[in-house]
């Protein structure tokens, strides 16, 4: 007994056991600023995935490449037009589809490598551990933008599902140290003991018990992953080595402007904004499940 | 103590050598060769070739390249840089300072700023005052370096000229001038990269440090300070930061790739001649032995970091500090 | 890296010395001439050196025997004005030429100028082991004798219209005393290469690369001490960061201007813009041959109709417009307005986009389901280099690709660095490229980026493999021709031929335009070096400001600076 | 020992509830009690009945969501500690009311030596240099029988005994010879040998200083050792009050019954409270009528329908148990309402 205050916290009544997930639906729900994050996070997505329907032009189409381009905003073109003419804004649509796209896959390669590396290290333990541990440490100290322009730069040419997988390659290494944590939290825990004296195998254990309490570190890794991959592949395409030209994405558009940046700031300013709003929000989202996540445990 | 650190030495050494292994590899499994370029390049003296050649014994099997390359390493060379002329140490040696100033005044002025944020927030804590700061931390935080550094770029060299565009001196004139005078040069032409580098930083601090002075406000020792008949300010700046710092020492380490990333796009915007401009011109012209010494070099910072945050830690805590 | 114009390797030669100046009153002397520019100079030794920055510093520092006239006249020593050498002489047959030394030309290390500097730059230029692109522009050139130590005789394989060209504008005098103790495969990142020692009408002073390099007036010149004082280069990292340097009055002169800077130089009352004529052409260029095997065509670009077909399917003018609104014109072909031999009405392929389609229709290529032309299983796809560096050659690309859409041809942009690039030509490793020409005074170039010669040779810049015996014979025919007339004649019947074949589709001409402060007086800029003529630019004594007056670099300690921190 | 003089400390009617998303913890509900100077005063009862929450009160150390409800009254030295400024309040903290803590190692800061915490105070209250409060800091540490006091003060809290720590809050709070030290379950957290030096030395402080005590314990044998007269609470509420001897002599509630037959012995750990079926009802949600009701052997109608007031059961002693009107029930238990979970299935 430290606080006195504490004992007073409500005893919340004992709910029956509730999913992670659902959990964090509840929690999200709750606060002001994540429902509002999740209704921007909610419009963007759509907008990305609803591009063809909504986006107003072609985003590869140059209408007039002599009158149209260079436009600043304006009611037909609310985000201007670039040097090509095409329409900005019909870009940062099918840039979100894009960008999110690669955001999301990405961070699926990094979650699988990430849960898969650290339970193998967490459940091996002893020398198998600590090896794979020094091997992650050499990977951590490596900064992760510096390893892909490494990369990127030796794969010319690489296609976008290439450049996924090298996302997610360089992506896992933070995750897999917090299952590995896990796993040797919850390998000495009661229940996993119980298990095991229950005869339970090896793989049981792992999938019925481990990998569950596994999910919430997951997904509050996946949220704030999104948002990392993000912010990289708006680096590395305004670099000129992320995304291909026609294809739009936030940062090749900023790209496309980036020689004019003054004479053509809504070609950084918009995009960028996109960029800025879906990163806070997932954000906003990661820390509000980390919060429900803490609180319960 | 000299025993951790040597141990933490010997770890940094073997994270090194990982690194090393990676990056080496990265080269080699490159589709064709990278050094094509420069092998075959016309513009290349038939001494940085033959110097190329012996570095990297290019003609030699693989597993051979390989512990002639780790051999190198070890003795401190990283190789020739064609695009400079020089060894890559010799470029690194020269860019590194410039790169070290500026996360140097960024790392001390995001964590004055960061905990100046925090501090205020947490004495507000749960007013307008708290959670508008909340959100503007929370906004700068979700920003790409990039694009921070572009506004700035225009913002203030160009909408309203305050600083200069780019470089670390003034070009025609620094030569030129007094002592005096050339500090003023030297500072005028780091503030803007320094100032970006820190606004890009310190939202982290301010929002670990705010959590982190949370996390200790309900400590009893808090409670304590309150009972002695301490103002809540008083409370905050001696009781609870000094206990709050802790956690945020590590966050130096840990903030240390972050910086690296922010110095390399800030350098690149600013035309600032530090490590990251070196890179990524180095990028430009496919100057493989740069680039890796650069990734190297960079993994050598952050280790370090990282022994040094922890050394901080210890000096720090008194509870570690004994042991 | 240079985003401006920038050569690919014929630009080596882009050199040029000073048009003699009557040395104006002391008094008027003084000034510094700041100019921003978006590269480094690569290495200062004239022939080693491919930037355009290189070759301005370079044509300050180093002078030739003669310097070509502002008309460009190649052929033989018309309009050709004196430099180291104050007179010429020919040999009877015409198969030599002897060159006297000016008496009071001095090195800047103040030893005097010999013929056997001459007969060095020479032999060193042509030396196997320095690897110089010289080497095949001066192949002409026999020997060269220096019977005494102020006359040296050029000695000529064969008669032809552009002997003393070759003998002067290709090949700046160096100084044999400071270069002959180093081996020419060393002489790249030597000392003398990052502190040059010329007899032009500017001394080195120093170079901090990728910041700034100086140059300052030599006063003791035997032409006489150029007007402005100091000359320095402002390197910028980027195009971008130029502009904003030259905008903002850190510089004075800003040598390419892009459309898009037009209207920001005109909110600035202090500045000023000139156009002149240049001597480059950009265009997309296909490889004929096969990259995975040379020996065989091009699987796509091998056949003529199909190449005649893209560039039926290229709106150039609307594409020129684009990108460079009002500051080109678009290419007539492998040539430029500016050579009295180029006829201005050559007869083009029109841009033809159903025509194109039919074409494409006819050889087989079909559209498929995604909109893309199909033959066979083989997709009718390519892909596009382009410098990264240039964001005008990015530019075109894109747009080319879009262009090329509406046929139904994939195009996948492919953006490297600028050396990268070459790199990939010269291999033949690329099945089209954005590419630009810088070329020299002479046409004659034309041989090595589209002829035979130079697409077989080893120092050839024919990386497109175009190869066509007639193109050929009508460009020997017009070289070999001392009648401008007749010269003309065979240019157009050679250009003709290789439009009609279409190895590449020819984009656009710039009109290049510099910017300048107002306080500057400028000579005119030459066609092939604008900066030809800075020793004679000036900057009236009451328009000058603080750093026109700085302490005379000659007194300062900075000249050590130049780094000289060489392993 | 009936106050003839002003009490120090008069509190009528306290107060203090929590505001939580989950509703209001009513955690300490109309409490009144005095507290005379130079007494040692006990209260006592189950963690969670409010005793803590009240010593806190009188500090106004209460933090959001918990506030001190509107109406209730402090009384210290003439003046109402519910209303004061601040700054007031704040001059009264460790000046002329201090705490000591359960817990010494949480209580003082890692990062400070002792000294300095110690010397803190003298300096917040009493205007003395660095080296004036530093020197009457070790003179109290050695009060308190820290040996080498001079040492032991440089040194950080990690680096002292856990007996050693709380003669070095002994030493904060007695430091500017304050009119009353709340002393909250000062020896729980100490081993049984050490536990009886720290009464022991509080004992002999408060003679020698003429302090007021308020001993806050769960621990009976504590208050017999150390007090004149005991409060005993319960779910917020003062359920009994007398002075020590009678109280022990004649527990009129059942509640204190009940702790008297949970701890026979002096200083036995806290889970034979347990033995007290059924648990705290929750402070949201206190049950009308009694509160101990569903625990107590006694309870009948009358429990539930009307909330029992405080009566007069015997000199200055009074008890919120309806018994005081139908004192026959006594003879008549019978098993509790709730019935601990293990204890029912047995």
């Amino acid at each position: 007994m430290s606080g006195q205050t504490r004992d007073f916290a409500p005893i919340s009544s004992p709910r029956p056991r509730e999913s992670p997930l659902a959990l964090g639906v509840r929690r999200i729900l709750r606060a002001r600023s994540s429902r509002a994050a999740l209704v921007v996070l909610g419009i963007i997505v759509l907008a990305g995935a609803l591009a063809p329907l909504i986006a107003p032009y072609d985003p590869a189409a140059q209408p007039d490449i002599v009158a149209l381009k260079d436009l600043p905003p304006s009611l037909a073109h609310p985000f201007g037009t670039d040097p090509y003419s095409r329409d900005v804004l019909s870009r940062v649509i099918y840039g979100a589809r894009l960008s999110l796209l690669i955001g999301v896959l990405a961070t699926l390669v990094s979650l699988t490598l990430g849960v898969a590396y650290g339970a193998i290290a967490g459940y091996a333990g002893g020398l198998v551990d600590a090896l794979m541990m020094r091997v992650l440490d050499a990977f951590l100290s490596i900064p992760r933008l510096l390893l892909l322009i490494g990369v990127l730069v030796a794969w010319p040419r690489l296609s976008i599902a290439a450049l996924v997988l090298f996302l997610g390659f360089t992506g896992w290494f933070g995750l897999s140290r917090i299952v590995r944590g896990q796993v040797l939290a919850l390998k000495h825990a009661e229940f996993i003991t119980a298990a095991r004296a229950l005869g339970a195998s090896r793989r049981r254990i792992l999938w019925r018990h481990l990998l569950p309490n596994l999910v919430s570190p997951i997904v509050v890794a996946a949220t704030l992953g999104v948002a990392h991959v993000v912010v990289l592949e708006a680096g590395l395409s305004y670099l000129g080595i992320g995304v291909p030209q026609p294809q739009a994405s936030w940062g090749n558009i900023i790209q496309d402007g980036a020689d004019q940046v003054a004479a053509l700031w809504w070609m950084s300013l918009f995009p960028g904004l996109f960029i800025v709003f879906t990163v806070m929000t997932l954000n906003i989202l990661g820390e509000a499940l980390r919060d429900a996540y803490e609180r319960r445990s | 103590m000299l025993r951790y650190l040597a141990r933490r030495l010997g770890q940094a050494a073997v994270i090194v050598a990982i690194v090393a292994t990676i990056t080496f590899a990265l080269i080699h499994l490159a589709p064709g060769d990278p050094f094509s370029a420069v092998m075959d390049n016309p513009n290349v003296s038939e001494r940085v070739r033959a110097t190329l050649r012996a570095q990297y014994g290019l003609d030699r099997p693989l597993p051979e390249q390989f512990v002639r390359y780790v051999n190198q390493l070890a003795h401190g060379e990283m190789g020739w840089s064609f695009s400079h002329d020089r060894p890559v140490q010799a470029v690194l040696a020269t860019a590194l300072p410039n790169t070290l100033l500026l996360m140097a005044i960024a790392l001390v002025g995001s964590f004055g700023l960061g905990i100046l944020i925090a501090l205020i927030q947490v004495a507000r804590r749960g007013s307008t005052t708290d959670h508008t700061l909340s959100a503007i931390s929370l906004f700068f935080f979700s920003m790409p370096d990039f694009w921070l550094a572009i506004l700035a770029l225009l913002a203030f060299t160009y909408w309203v000229p305050l600083f200069p565009v780019g470089g670390a001196v003034d070009p025609v004139m620094h030569e030129y001038m007094g002592l005096g005078a050339r500090i003023v040069d030297r500072l005028w032409h780091l503030a803007l990269p320094a100032l970006t580098l820190t606004v890009l930083a310190a939202p982290t601090v301010a929002r670990f440090q705010r959590a982190a002075l949370l996390d200790v406000l309900p400590a009893d020792y808090i409670r304590t300070a309150r009972l002695k008949g301490l103002t809540e300010r008083e409370i905050l700046r001696r009781h609870a930061l000094r206990n709050a710092l802790l956690p945020i020492i590590s966050l130096v380490g840990l903030s240390f790739p972050a910086l690296l990333t922010g110095a390399f796009f800030i350098e690149k915007i600013f035309a600032w001649p530090g490590m990251g401009l070196a890179i990524v011109n180095a990028i430009g012209t496919r100057d493989y032995p740069l680039v890796v010494g650069g990734v190297i070099l960079g993994s050598i910072m952050v280790t370090l970091g990282s022994i040094l945050a922890d050394l901080l830690y210890v000096w720090a805590d008194p509870r570690l500090r004994a042991n | 890296m240079a985003p401006v114009k920038r050569g690919v390797l014929l630009c080596m030669a882009l050199l040029c010395a000073c048009v003699g100046t009557e040395s104006s009153s002391g008094k008027s002397r003084g000034g510094t001439l700041v100019i921003s520019t978006g590269g480094d100079p690569d290495v200062l030794i004239p022939p080693l050196l491919s930037t355009v920055q290189a070759g301005q510093i370079s044509d300050m520092v180093y002078e030739r025997l003669a310097d070509i006239g502002d008309s460009l006249n190649t052929v033989n020593d018309a309009g050709f004005t004196s430099r180291l050498a104050d007179r010429w002489t020919w040999s009877r047959d015409s198969l030599s030429i002897a060159f006297h030394i000016d008496s009071g030309a001095k090195w800047h290390d103040g030893r005097p100028v010999r013929s056997s500097d001459v007969r060095f730059t020479f032999q060193s230029s042509t030396d196997s082991t320095l690897g110089s692109g010289v080497k095949a522009l001066v192949s002409n050139i026999d020997s060269v004798t220096a019977p005494d130590s102020a006359t040296a005789i050029f000695w000529f394989h064969a008669r032809t219209p552009r002997q003393f060209y070759d003998a002067t504008y290709q090949m700046p005098i160096m100084p044999e005393h400071i270069w002959k103790v180093i081996a020419p495969s060393s002489w790249r990142g030597s000392d003398p290469a990052k502190h040059p020692i010329g007899s032009g009408q500017y001394r080195f002073v120093r170079w901090i690369p990728r910041a700034v390099v100086e140059l300052a007036a030599d006063t003791a010149n035997y032409r006489g001490a150029p007007k402005l004082s100091r000359l320095i280069w402002s390197i910028a990292p980027d195009f971008n960061t130029a502009v904003t340097r030259f905008l903002s009055g850190e510089t004075d002169f800003f040598e390419v201007l892009r459309p898009e800077n037009l209207p920001e130089v005109a909110k600035h009352p202090e500045l000023r813009t000139k156009q002149y004529r240049g001597l480059a052409y950009s265009f997309a260029w296909f490889n004929l041959r096969d990259p995975a095997n040379h020996s065989r065509p091009h699987p796509i670009f091998g056949d003529r109709e199909l190449r005649r077909a893209l560039t039926m399917a290229t709106d150039r003018a609307k594409l020129v417009r684009s990108v460079y609104d009002s500051l080109a014109l678009p290419a007539l072909g492998p040539a430029v307005r500016a050579y009295p031999t180029t006829d201005p009405n050559l007869a083009q392929i029109p841009f033809d986009l159903p025509r194109a389609r039919q074409i494409l229709d006819s050889l087989g290529w079909r559209l498929n389901a995604e909109g893309v032309r199909e033959r066979n299983g083989r997709l009718l796809q390519f892909s596009l280099l382009a410098a990264s560096t240039s964001k005008q050659r990015v530019q075109l690309a894109v747009l080319l690709q879009e262009q090329l859409r509406q046929a139904g041809v994939k195009v996948d942009v492919e953006q490297l660095e600028f050396p990268v690039l070459v790199e990939r030509e010269r291999k033949r490793a690329f099945d089209a490229a954005i590419g630009q020409w810088n070329t020299q005074p002479s046409p004659g170039s034309i041989r090595g980026s589209w002829g035979t010669m130079g697409s077989r040779a080893s120092s050839g810049t024919n990386y497109s493999s175009y190869e066509n015996p007639v193109f050929d014979a009508y460009v020997d025919s017009a070289l070999a021709s001392f009648d401008p007339a007749k010269a003309k004649a065979y240019f157009t019947r050679a250009y003709e031929t290789i439009i009609e074949d279409a190895p590449a589709i020819w984009l656009a001409e710039p009109l290049p335009t510099v910017g300048y402060h107002s306080r500057l007086q400028l000579a005119p800029l030459r066609s092939d070096a604008w900066w030809a003529h800075i020793p004679e630019w000036w900057i009236p004594p009451d328009k000058r400001i603080p750093r026109d007056n700085a302490p005379g670099p000659t007194m300062s300690a900075p000249a050590e600076s130049a780094g000289k921190k060489t392993p | 020992m009936t106050a003839t003089t002003p009490p120090l400390v008069s509190i009528r009617d306290l107060r203090t509830w929590f505001h939580t998303e989950g509703g209001v913890a009513r955690a300490v509900d109309g409490v009144s009690f005095d507290i005379g100077a130079g007494e040692t005063v006990g209260i006592v009862g189950e963690s969670g009945c409010g005793k803590s929450v009240t010593a806190l009160s009188i500090l106004r150390l209460i933090q959001p969501p918990g506030r001190i409800e509107p109406g209730s009254r402090i009384e210290f030295e003439g003046r109402d500690i519910v209303t004061l400024g601040d700054e007031e309040i704040r001059d009264i903290r460790g000046n002329r009311i201090s705490m000591i803590f359960q817990e010494p190692m949480s209580a003082l800061n890692p990062v400070f030596t002792v000294g300095d915490q110690v010397a803190e105070v003298a300096r917040v209250h009493a205007d003395m240099s660095r080296k004036e409060a530093w020197n009457r800091a070790v003179e109290m540490l050695a009060l308190t029988g820290i040996p080498d006091a001079e040492t032991r003060a440089r040194q950080y809290p990690h680096q002292l005994s856990g007996g050693m720590r709380q003669r070095v809050l002994i030493a904060m709070a007695l430091m500017m010879k304050p009119a009353l030290v709340i002393a909250d379950e000062p020896t729980t957290a100490l081993d049984v040998t050490i536990q009886a030096q720290i009464l022991e030395l509080l004992v002999e402080l408060q003679k020698r200083i003429g302090t007021s005590i308020l001993m806050i314990t769960h621990d009976l044998g504590v208050i017999a050792e150390t007090t004149s007269r005991v409060i005993v609470m319960y779910a917020g509420e003062v359920v009994e009050q007398a002075d020590v001897d009678e109280l022990f002599a004649k527990p009129h509630h059942p509640y204190t019954e009940g702790l008297m037959h949970s701890m026979p012995h002096i200083g036995h750990d806290q889970e034979r409270l347990n033995v007290i079926p059924g648990t705290v009802p929750a402070p949201t949600d206190w049950p009308a009528g009694c509160r101990f009701r569903e625990r107590c052997p006694y309870s009948w109608d009358l429990c539930e329908r009307e909330h029992p007031p405080l009566y007069q059961v015997g000199v200055a002693h009074v008890s919120r148990c309806h018994l005081a009107i139908e004192p026959e029930r006594r003879n008549h238990p019978h098993p509790p309402l709730v019935v601990e979970e293990g204890v029912a299935a047995a």
